[in-house]
C-alpha cells in the first residue's frame, strides 16, 4: 500500500472507530462522578488494615501486590532484553570500530559551569530519591518514582563529562546485583507471607500509622522496588550509552 | 468542569497531536518532553500526586532521554557508515 | 463538557495510530506509540476522578474525607512503567535495524513478505 | 479451597530467572541449563498436582489473603480449574522440550536466553491462571516483553529485527486497546475481578458494554493472530529462534483465545446471553477467514518456518470458530485440540530446527533431497503432519470431533467443511516438504525459486554432520504427546467435564465472590458416533496426501505455479503480507472498526 492509500483507508476506519468510541463513552458515568465501590472500600480500609497513609502505595504493594511483582518482572525482563538486543557483535569488539573515532572526536566536553552544576546536583538528587523511596507508604511517591530519581543521579555524572566515573558506576556488577536483589527481594518477601497462609501476605508488625517504619512488608517491598527500578533504569541507559562511551574514551586517550 | 481542567485537557490533546504529527524525530523528542510535563500537570490536577510524580520523572525526563540516546546512536552509526564505506550514504536520520 | 476527558483519550489513541500508520522513521513510530499509550492514562485517571475529592493520602486528613479513586492511580503507575520498558525494547530493535540495514524507514525494509 | 501451591507455577520460573540473572557472570552454561530445566520441570509437576486437585473443585487463591468483603473483591485471585492447570502443565512441557532441544544452542550471550525463556514461561502460566482483568493485562505484557526480546534474539540479521518490531508494535497496540476496554469496564462496574464484573454488569448490553467487549477481545485477538490482525505472526515466527517458535506457535497464540473464552464465560456471559447469535456470526466468520487464508498461505510457502507459522494461523482460526459457537462441547474440543495441535506443531518446529542445524537452511527447495539420511527425523515430521490432518487417534482428531459435534444442528454446520479444508491444506504442505526434503521426490528446485533461496545464520555451533540425541528426543516426545493426548482412555470425558466447569458462569462467580463450592455439573450423556468422524479423518488425511502428491507432479507443479501467477486475487492477498508495519496497523484499525460496528449494530439496534 502506498502512504496515500493508507491515509485514506485509515481516515475512514479511524473516523468510524472514533465515532464508536465517543458514542460509547457517553454512557460512562460523567467525569468527576466516580461511583466506586472498589476504590472507596480501599480508601476506607487501608489506614485501618495496613497502618499506611498513602493508599496508592498500599494498592501497589499489598492489595494488588502481585500486579506489581508482574510489573517488576516486566522491567527486569526488558532490561535483560535490551542488553541482549544491543549486545555488540564479535566483529565490533575486534577493533573494526576503531576507525570511527574520527567523526566522534569532535564532541565537545561540557563547560566548567555545566560540570560543577551537574556534579553539585548529584548529592541532593540521591538524597531526594532515597527520601521518596522510603516515604512511599506515608506520602505520594514510592519505589518507582524514587527509583527513577536515583537512576538519574549517575546520569548527571555522565553529563558532567566524567565518563570513566560514570562507566565505573553504571557498568559495575553492583548494579546488576542490585537489580536482581531488588526483584528477588520482592519475590522473597512475598514468600514470607506464605507461612501465614497466602503469598504476599503481611508477615511483619504493622507499627504506628505515620511512622517511617510502619506498614509491615509494604515498607520493605517499596525499598526493594526502589532498588530494582533504579538499577534497571540505569542498566537500560548504560546499554544505550555503552558504545558511545567506549568510543569517546578511546578518542580521548 | 472547572475552567483550568478544560484548558489543560485541551492542551494535552493539542500537544499529543503535535507530537504525533511532527515528522522530525529530534523536534518530536522536545515535544514529547513538553507533553510529559503537561500530562503530569493534568494528573496533578486530577488529585493524583503519585502518578504525576512518576509521569514527570519517566514521561518528561527518562523517555525523552532514551529517545535522544537512540537518535544519537543511530546518527553515529550513519556517520560511521558514511565515513568508512560509502561517503554520503548516511540516510539514517532526515 | 463532562465527557471531554474521555474524548481527549480516544483522540490520543486515534492520532497515535495515525502517526504509526504514516511513520517514516522507527524512532518517530515509537514516539507515536508513546502518545497512543498516554490515552490509557487519561481515560483511567478520568474515570476515577471525583469532584471535590482529595488525593488518596490520609496523612493529614482523617479517613473518610472524600478522595478520588486510588485504584486507577495504581494501575496508571503500572502502565507508565510498562510504557518505559516497551519503549526501551523497541528503541533497541530500531537501533539494531539501522545497524543491519542502514535505514530506519519501515517501508524501506522488505526482508519479509509473501 | 485455597491451595498453597496455586501461585507456584508462576513464581518458580520467575525465581529461576532472577537467580540466573544474579549469578550470570559466574555460572557455567550447564548450570543455567540445569536451573532452567529443573525450574520448568518443578513448575510442570506442580501444575499437574494442581490439575489433580482441581478434579473435584476449582481452586481460588487470594493473594495477600484478601478474600472478598461483602461480594467486593479487594485483592487479586488466581482461579485454577482443570483447563488453566492443564494449560500451565502443557506450557511447562513445551518449555522443557525446547530447553532440552537448545542444550547446545546460543553460546554467545551468557545465560540471558534462559532468563528470558523462564520469564516468558512465568508470564504464560500467570496469564492462564489469573482471575482479574488488569492482572491478565499485566501477565499479557510480561509474556509479550519476553517474547519480543526472544524474537529479536538473532541480532545479526535484518529480517529478525523487522519481524520482532512488527510483532512488538502490533501486540503493544493490541494490549493498550484491551486496556482501554478494561478502563471502560472498570468505570461501569467499579471492579476489576472477573467474577465481580460479571455480577455488576446489568443484564442489558448497551453500546458502552459492547465497545468495551470489542476492545478487550480485539486486544487479545491480536495476539491470537485472527484475520485481519494476523500479519505479524508469520513475520515473527519466521525469524525467531526455533526453540522459541515451539512456545510461540504451540501455546502463546492459543492462550489468547483461551483468555477471550475466560473473559467471556466469567464476566460477559450475563449481558451477552441474549445476543449469542451476533457474537457467533461475527467471530465464526473471522475465524473461518483466518483458517482458510492461513491454510492457503501455508501451502504457498517455501520457507519451512514461515509455512508452519501460517499453519498456526490457520489452526488458531479453527479455535476461534470453536469459541464462537459458545458451547461447552465446542470448548472441550478446543481444549483438546490445543494440546494435540501444540504438541504436533512443536515437533514440526523442532524438526525444522534440526534441518537448520544440519544444513543451515530451512528453505524447501534448497533442502531438496538432503534429508534422505535422516529417516527417523523425517518420520517424526511426517507423523506430526498426520496430527495436523487430524487423523484418528491424534488429540486433534478428538478435538475436531468435539467442535464438529457442537456445530451440528446449528446454522453453522458448515464449519466442518472449513475444518476439513484447513486440515487438508496445512497437512498437505507438511507432506510435500516431507516428500521433497526427506524422500527426494518431485522436481528439484525450479529456477525462479532458487533466486529467493537464502541461507540462514545457523543457531548452533559444533559439528553438523549428525542429528544429536538432545535435538531428536524432544521432537519425538512431542510427536508422541500429540498422539497420546487423543488416546488416553476417558480423556474426552474429562475434557468435557472441565469445559462445563469452565462455562458455568454463575458457579464461577459464586465460588470466587462468596466462597461457595461448586456443584457437580450435569453432563448430558449424548450417544457419540465416532465412526463417521473416524472415516472422515481418514479421508482428510488421504486428501492431504493427494494434494501433496499433486503438488509434486512435475507438469502439475508447473501448472499450479502458473495458476498462481494468473490468479491476481491470490497475488494480491500474498502481497498484502508486505512486512510493513504501517499496512498492518491500517488492517488492524479496519478489523477493530469492522468487528465493533457490526457487533454494535447487531446488539444495540433495539
Amino acid at each position: 500500500m502506498t502512504i496515500t492509500a493508507r491515509r485514506w483507508l485509515f481516515g475512514v476506519c479511524g473516523a468510524a472507530l472514533f465515532t464508536i468510541f465517543i458514542l460509547a463513552v457517553r454512557e460512562l458515568p460523567q467525569f468527576g462522578h466516580y461511583r466506586g465501590p472498589y476504590g472507596d472500600v480501599l480508601n476506607r480500609e487501608t489506614v485501618y488494615e495496613r497502618h499506611v497513609t498513602d493508599v496508592v502505595s498500599a494498592v501497589n504493594f499489598d492489595w494488588r501486590g502481585i500486579d506489581t511483582l508482574g510489573e517488576e518482572s516486566i522491567l527486569f525482563l526488558s532490561v535483560v532484553g535490551t542488553i541482549v538486543l544491543l549486545r555488540t557483535g564479535d566483529e565490533e569488539v575486534q577493533g573494526k570500530d576503531n576507525e570511527d573515532a574520527g567523526p566522534n572526536a569532535d564532541i565537545p566536553l561540557p563547560s566548567d559551569a555545566t560540570r560543577v552544576a551537574a556534579l553539585g546536583l548529584v548529592g541532593p538528587l540521591v538524597v531526594f530519591g532515597l527520601y521518596i523511596v522510603t516515604h512511599g507508604h506515608l506520602s505520594p511517591g514510592g519505589g518507582f518514582q524514587g527509583g527513577v530519581v536515583l537512576a538519574t543521579a549517575p546520569l548527571l555524572v555522565y553529563v558532567a563529562g566524567a565518563l570513566k566515573t560514570f562507566k565505573r558506576i553504571a557498568n559495575h556488577q553492583f548494579v546488576e546485583i542490585m537489580e536482581a536483589l531488588g526483584i528477588g527481594g520482592f519475590l522473597g518477601i512475598g514468600f514470607l507471607g506464605m507461612a501465614r497462609g497466602a503469598y504476599l501476605r503481611n508477615a511483619l508488625p504493622l507499627g504506628t500509622t505515620g511512622h517511617l517504619f510502619s506498614g509491615g512488608t509494604i515498607f520493605l517491598l517499596n525499598v526493594s522496588t526502589g532498588a530494582a527500578v533504579a538499577a534497571g533504569m540505569l542498566s537500560v541507559m548504560y546499554a544505550f550509552l555503552e558504545h558511545t562511551i567506549e568510543v569517546r574514551l578511546r578518542s580521548k586517550a | 468542569m472547572p475552567f483550568i481542567q478544560v484548558t489543560i485537557l485541551i492542551f494535552v490533546g493539542m500537544t499529543g497531536t503535535a507530537v504525533a504529527l511532527t515528522r522530525n524525530p529530534v523536534h518530536q523528542v522536545i515535544g514529547l518532553s513538553f507533553y510529559g510535563i503537561i500530562l503530569g500537570l493534568f494528573f496533578f490536577i486530577l488529585q493524583a500526586p503519585d502518578v504525576a510524580l512518576s509521569q514527570i520523572t519517566i514521561g518528561a525526563v527518562v523517555l525523552p532521554l532514551m529517545f535522544m540516546l537512540a537518535l544519537g546512536k543511530i546518527r553515529r552509526q550513519a556517520q560511521r557508515k558514511s565515513s568508512t564505506d560509502h561517503p554520503g550514504n548516511a540516510r539514517g536520520v532526515q | 463538557m463532562s465527557i471531554l476527558p474521555y474524548v481527549v483519550s480516544g483522540w490520543l489513541f486515534i492520532i497515535g495510530l495515525y502517526g504509526i500508520v504514516t511513520s517514516r522513521n522507527f524512532v518517530h513510530l515509537v514516539m507515536c506509540l508513546a502518545v497512543l499509550q498516554s490515552s490509557t492514562y487519561v481515560l483511567l485517571l478520568s474515570v476515577g476522578y471525583r469532584v471535590g475529592g482529595g488525593p488518596p493520602v490520609f496523612a493529614s486528613v482523617p479517613v473518610g474525607t472524600p478522595a478520588v479513586d486510588p485504584l486507577v492511580q495504581a494501575l496508571v503507575l503500572t502502565d507508565i512503567v510498562v510504557e518505559a520498558t516497551v519503549v526501551a525494547l523497541l528503541l533497541s530493535l530500531a537501533i539494531r535495524i539501522h545497524k543491519n540495514t542502514e535505514s530506519v524507514e519501515p517501508d524501506k525494509i522488505v526482508e519479509l513478505r509473501g | 479451597m485455597g491451595s498453597p501451591l496455586a501461585p507456584l507455577p508462576v513464581l518458580v520460573p520467575l525465581a529461576g530467572a532472577i537467580f540466573l540473572a544474579l549469578v550470570n557472570k559466574h555460572s557455567a552454561r550447564w548450570f543455567a541449563d540445569l536451573v532452567s530445566i529443573s525450574a520448568v520441570s518443578a513448575s510442570g509437576i506442580i501444575s499437574l498436582v494442581l490439575l489433580h486437585r482441581t478434579a473435584s473443585v476449582p481452586i481460588v487463591y487470594w493473594f495477600g489473603g484478601w478474600t472478598p468483603r461483602g461480594g467486593i473483591a479487594v485483592g487479586i485471585n488466581f482461579y485454577i480449574d482443570p483447563i488453566s492447570a492443564g494449560l500451565a502443565a502443557f506450557i511447562c512441557l513445551l518449555a522443557l522440550c525446547s530447553f532440552i532441544f537448545s542444550l547446545h544452542y546460543f553460546d554467545s550471550v551468557g545465560n540471558l536466553y534462559h532468563v528470558l525463556m523462564l520469564g516468558f514461561v512465568a508470564g504464560m502460566c500467570g496469564f492462564s491462571c489469573s482471575g482479574d482483568l488488569f492482572n491478565l493485562f499485566v501477565f499479557f505484557e510480561l509474556m509479550s516483553i519476553s517474547a519480543f526480546a526472544l524474537c529479536g534474539y538473532k541480532t545479526e540479521e535484518p529480517s529478525t529485527q523487522q519481524g520482532a518490531i512488527n510483532f512488538a508494535v502490533m501486540n503493544t497496540i493490541g494490549g493498550f486497546l484491551a486496556l482501554l476496554g478494561i478502563a471502560m469496564l472498570y468505570a461501569r462496574t467499579g471492579a476489576l475481578n472477573l467474577a465481580q464484573i460479571g455480577r455488576a454488569l446489568s443484564h442489558q448490553a448497551d453500546i458502552l458494554f459492547v465497545t468495551a467487549f470489542v476492545f478487550v477481545i480485539c486486544g487479545f485477538l491480536v495476539k491470537a493472530a485472527v484475520f485481519p490482525f494476523h500479519f505479524w505472526l508469520a513475520d515473527a515466527h519466521a525469524v525467531a529462534p526455533t526453540p522459541v517458535c515451539v512456545l510461540f506457535s504451540g501455546i502463546m497464540v492459543q492462550l489468547a483465545v483461551y483468555a477471550v473464552a475466560r473473559v467471556y464465560w466469567s464476566a460477559m456471559e450475563g449481558p451477552m446471553s441474549g445476543h449469542q447469535a451476533a457474537i457467533t456470526s461475527v467471530l465464526a466468520i473471522a475465524g473461518t477467514i483466518t483458517a482458510l487464508l492461513g491454510a492457503i498461505m501455508c501451502f504457498a510457502q517455501q520457507h519451512i518456518k514461515r509455512m508452519l507459522a501460517f499453519s498456526t494461523i490457520s489452526h488458531t482460526g479453527i479455535l476461534v470458530v470453536a469459541f464462537a459457537l459458545l458451547k461447552p462441547k465446542a470448548l472441550a474440543g478446543a481444549a483438546l485440540y490445543v494440546i494435540g495441535h501444540g504438541a504436533a506443531k512443536g515437533a514440526l518446529f523442532l524438526v525444522a530446527g534440526i534441518l537448520l542445524h544440519r544444513f543451515g537452511s530451512v528453505d524447501e527447495s534448497s533442502l531438496y533431497g538432503r534429508g534422505r539420511s535422516m529417516k527417523w527425523t523425517g518420520a517424526v515430521f511426517a507423523f506430526s503432519g498426520l496430527g495436523l490432518a487430524g487423523l484418528i487417534p491424534f488429540g486433534t482428531f478428538a478435538g475436531e470431533h468435539g467442535m464438529d459435534a457442537a456445530a451440528e444442528g446449528t446454522s453453522f454446520w458448515w464449519v466442518k467443511v472449513v475444518f476439513i479444508i484447513a486440515a487438508t491444506l496445512t497437512a498437505a504442505a507438511v507432506f510435500r516438504v516431507y516428500a521433497r526434503v526427506f524422500l527426494g521426490r518431485g522436481v528439484p528446485n525450479a529456477a525462479e525459486e532458487l533466486a529467493k533461496t537464502s541461507d540462514e545464520a545457523r543457531e548452533t555451533k559444533g559439528p553438523h554432520d549428525h542429528v544429536p540425541a538432545v535435538m531428536f528426543i524432544p521432537a519425538a516426545i512431542l510427536a508422541l504427546a500429540a498422539i497420546s493426548s487423543g488416546c488416553v482412555p476417558g480423556s474426552v470425558a474429562h475434557f468435557r467435564r472441565s469445559a462445563s466447569v469452565f462455562s458455568e458462569t454463575a458457579a464461577y462467580q459464586a465460588q470466587v465472590l462468596d466462597g461457595t463450592a461448586l456443584q457437580e455439573p450435569m453432563l448430558s450423556k449424548a450417544g457419540e458416533q465416532p465412526f463417521p468422524a473416524a472415516i472422515r479423518s481418514a479421508v482428510t488425511t488421504m486428501l492431504a496426501v493427494a494434494v501433496a502428491i499433486l503438488a509434486l507432479l512435475p507438469h502439475r507443479h508447473r501448472k499450479l505455479l502458473h495458476v498462481e501467477r494468473l490468479s491476481r486475487t491470490f497475488l494480491a492477498v500474498r502481497n498484502a503480507h508486505s512486512g510493513k508495519i504501517g499496512d498492518y496497523v491500517v488492517y488492524f484499525s479496519f478489523g477493530v472498526t469492522a468487528i465493533g460496528t457490526v457487533l454494535v449494530f447487531l446488539i444495540c439496534r433495539h
